[in-house]
């Protein structure tokens, strides 16, 4: 139960789709407080086109994890559409070779996401973006695996970090996107973006756990 | 929100299907898609320009495709940029194999989606792209050091530099001139706005922030990023000075500068109050000593249904006059 | 009262300078006036034609004072007619001797003022006036009984009016023929118009009525004269087709007509909407089987910043249609 | 003491003027109610201009009445120069060759600017214009004229019909100009032209009781 197969990745992207879709309203009122209220939609709109186009077909984890960040990538535009397809995407070339995904697999692929991120904005951690949940959530992954923690028990580290990080945001002061020009006003409400990360990571670990081998 | 729209979700869709109706010999649109607009006019040869970026802003970005100006728009949704298919799509379509200038304002999401489109028309395509990011909001960022990056937002300026590139490409300039004509005048123009109240986002459905009865705020954005500061509302005149002061102090502008001005509405200031501001530019810069070669007056590049306006200034040499007063026609943009 | 302005009391005047100041090639003033506006282009010969009326509607009126169209306008304080002295001027400068046509709306003052201007011009300066006054405002009362005077208001169709009369008058036409063109012309335009927020006098300082938050007064005038029907706001295609039955069945417009169609925004409302609204009025038509020759889409004929739009219909025959094709420059209104 | 002199008409002219410029706040007001709060602005810009241009000059009432019209009728545009200009240049004329205006010569006066007026305008006593102040202020100078009253008395009688024509306003439904667009919300105010003509009726009034000889 230490191995989750990159063939059995399916489930875990469409849960994923599926995480965003049921918190589309959720966003959006998350991003109203101190955005423009539009998070849940922009982050719909690329989900569910992969959905449509891969729901009938075979993929493994890192191949779904490929066309998806191209789906955002390349169709959807916005600044989400880049930001979380340069995550899908490098988390994707970093894991195809990877037939078996343990805790440093995973660790090194959700860094080679962040890693990715970074190149593009200049956000932070303090920022208030979902450089906060993102960059926990590979911090927790990789010491789990220094420490050669279960992948269950790693995953469920991961959430945790990734919650913290989210939760983290509630005291921070925008620095990038719309919420920056609140300034202190925007303390004391999550980040949009931080929060879909959130959602993403979290329905990815419950997915991935559920598949256990 | 008091807009007449039908479904928020398709104001893009149906506002770009009303531009094609209405102006069927100037514009439409490529791969099956109403949000990649192209000139219906093509001049082989000629290197194709292109800009693209979110919806909201008209005429700006497409309202400038047609003779002598653009060659092509990819639009996104309301201030959302377009995607990088979007863009290449249009790249092709006016690619006539000199290859093809990207001119857009400096937001993140425009630049993520315009480099990837761009390597994709170099590595996918062959076509040769080259960009340049307009940056000319005084009020958003200081000057960039030698060697940094430029992080000022593009607004309504960058219409003096469709125009120049515009008319330079028209003129049968290679990539790289029409590039240099491009950057020059992206070097000389400088812009500063102020808004009186929100705009609401159909998507959204409410202001996109809150502002007073009584209050302005100079240096605001178009897409309500804020300004440099809140304050009372006052006089048409006093609040050019303090715009003009910043304005002219930022290149400089001085005295013997010859200039283009270019006053423009953000959506819902009248055209009246337009040329009150425009009779004060007038005295302000004549005494500096700068002279006033042409005015352009009116919505040139809104935020919807914004009040307030930006005063942009292009410092001209010789060059930049000629492609500047060079000839132009596109749905929004006559010149003769 | 959000404006960018200096003194009220100064509006009118600080704007017409600041017209001057942007448009030294097209536009001047006689009699030492500012409120009296020439184009700065004679034709020797040529039927002079002039227009007039309070300010807060630009471009209308004086906006289409230019190459082509009109030769002068007479322009009041906000909402107010000019005086006949006013107008007294503006003819004298413009008549060389082929006589003047005056076109304007159907509003009180405007005739009280314009037709006492003709008076004089005629016993006082011998120059020959004759008047056509556009009143097309379909939501503003019946059609006029054969023989009786016609009601209406003047509203956005008029520029239909100025553009085909100035055509005919550019192509040296006698006053009589000028006259019957801009007849014909009105003879076939129909306007109605919808209103979704007041707009505010300067020199009155408040809103010039009420109106809910999600409410629309369907067939207001550009004065915030009553309409037909105030409601809730509905989706923009509905609209259009209570507004388009009302036009189309007025004239009537019937299958097989051409026409041409003006979607005018009145200050606030973005273009992407007149956009929204120029596709439901495409689709409309077709179903009736009546053909558009040509779209003008923006704003023509404002009342300063109030929301909302008018559709025009003109019906064409090859005789409009020519003149309506016809090149024109003015500061508003350029076409190739 | 029942005759004014024409030649005597300056003080009259000028005390109308004094009204109206008194006035033009009170007047603002009135219009604002249900209408567009001009109307003080638009009466006082041109009997400015007459006073600024006659006040060091000489002229009888028939004259004063005569040029002050000129200059609303030819120099201040909107609805009120010609209505007003109307009123006074038809007054004039019917005045010009009196020497000696008794009240049969004022009602003549008084009857030919309304009579110029309703050529012009369409509204009738009742729809709630400065003809519900005129016409009822004509009546009662031609009843005190055909009853042989006294100048003065006849005077005071003008300016009691003239102010109840301005108060009978108040219960009156809008038909034209700007407050017709209220329909039944414009009752229960006065109309600002109504208001303003009877400011004029009674500054005349007061200035000929002054100067009867
Ligand atoms: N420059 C940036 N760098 C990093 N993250 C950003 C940046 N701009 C915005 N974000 C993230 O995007 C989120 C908002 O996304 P969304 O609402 O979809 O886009 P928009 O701000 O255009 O409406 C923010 O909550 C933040 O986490
Ligand atoms: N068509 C008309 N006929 C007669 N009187 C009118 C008409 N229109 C307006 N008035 C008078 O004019 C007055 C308003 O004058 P004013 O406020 O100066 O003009 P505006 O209505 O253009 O603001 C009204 O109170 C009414 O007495
Ligand atoms: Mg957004
Ligand atoms: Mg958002
Ligand atoms: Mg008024
Ligand atoms: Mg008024």
């Amino acid at each position: 139960m230490n191995t989750f197969y990159n063939a059995d990745g399916k489930p875990v992207l469409l849960k994923i789709v599926k995480a965003i879709q049921e918190n589309k309203a959720y966003l959006g009122e998350v991003d109203g407080l101190i955005g423009d209220g539009d998070h849940g939609m922009n982050m719909n709109k690329g989900f569910s086109v992969f959905e449509e186009r891969f729901q009938d077909e075979e993929f493994t984890f890192s191949e779904g994890l490929d066309e998806l960040g191209m789906i955002l990538l390349n169709e959807i535009g916005g600044s989400m559409g880049p930001i979380y397809g340069t995550i899908f995407m490098d988390m994707a070339e970093a894991g195809e070779e990877f037939e078996e995904i343990q805790v440093g697999q995973l660790a090194a692929m959700l860094e080679a996401g962040l890693n990715g991120l970074c190149e593009i904005v200049e956000a932070k951690v303090g920022d208030k973006t979902l450089v906060d949940t993102l960059a926990p959530a590979v911090e927790s992954l990789k010491k789990s695996a220094s420490e050669g923690i279960g992948f269950a028990d790693a995953l469920s580290a991961m959430k945790a970090a990734a919650e913290a990080g989210r939760d983290s945001t509630k005291d921070m002061v925008a620095k990038f996107g719309r919420s920056s020009r609140l300034g202190e006003r925007s303390r004391g409400v999550l980040d949009a973006g931080a929060t879909s990360c959130c959602i993403i990571l979290c329905a990815m670990a419950d997915g991935m756990i559920e598949m256990l081998r | 929100m008091k807009k007449i729209i039908n479904k928020p979700e398709d104001y893009v869709k149906e506002m770009m299907e009303g531009l094609y109706i209405a102006h069927p010999d100037l514009i439409t649109y490529t791969g099956d898609d109403v949000h990649c607009l192209v000139s219906v006019n093509k001049k082989p040869g000629k290197v194709g320009i292109a800009t693209g970026g979110g919806s909201g802003h008209l005429p700006l970005f497409l309202g400038y495709v047609g003779k002598g100006m653009l060659d092509g728009c990819s639009v996104g949704d309301v201030f959302q940029s377009p995607s990088p298919d979007q863009m290449l799509k249009v790249t092709k379509e006016i690619d006539s194999g000199a290859g093809v200038l990207y001119i857009y304002g400096n937001y993140n999401g425009d630049i993520f989606n315009f480099d990837m489109a761009a390597e994709q028309a170099d590595f996918e395509e062959d076509i040769k792209v080259e960009s340049v990011v307009a940056g000319e909001d005084v009020a958003s960022a200081g000057p960039a050091a030698p060697g940094e990056k430029n992080t000022r937002r593009g607004v309504a300026g960058i219409i003096f530099i469709y125009k120049c590139a515009g008319a330079a490409a028209d003129a049968m300039l290679s990539l790289d001139e029409v590039k240099r004509v491009a950057e020059k005048a992206a070097a000389n123009v400088r812009t500063m706005g102020v808004a009186l109240t929100p705009c609401t986002v159909p998507r959204v459905g409410k202001p996109g922030f809150e502002i007073g009865d009584d209050e302005m705020e100079i240096g605001m954005g178009i897409h309500g990023e804020t300004g440099i500061r809140r304050g009372k509302l006052e006089p048409a005149d006093q609040i050019v000075e303090e715009m003009m002061d910043k304005i002219v102090a930022d290149l400089p502008y001085v005295n013997g500068d010859e200039v283009a001005v270019l006053v423009n509405g953000l959506g819902a200031t009248p055209l009246d109050e337009q040329y009150i501001v425009t009779r004060k530019i007038d005295s302000y810069l004549k005494e500096k000593g700068i002279k006033v070669h042409r005015y352009y007056v009116g919505e040139y590049a809104t935020s919807i249904e914004m009040a307030g306006f930006s005063i942009s200034l292009l410092k001209l040499d010789d060059e930049l006059k000629g492609y500047l007063d060079a000839p132009a026609q596109t749905p929004f943009f006559v010149q003769l």
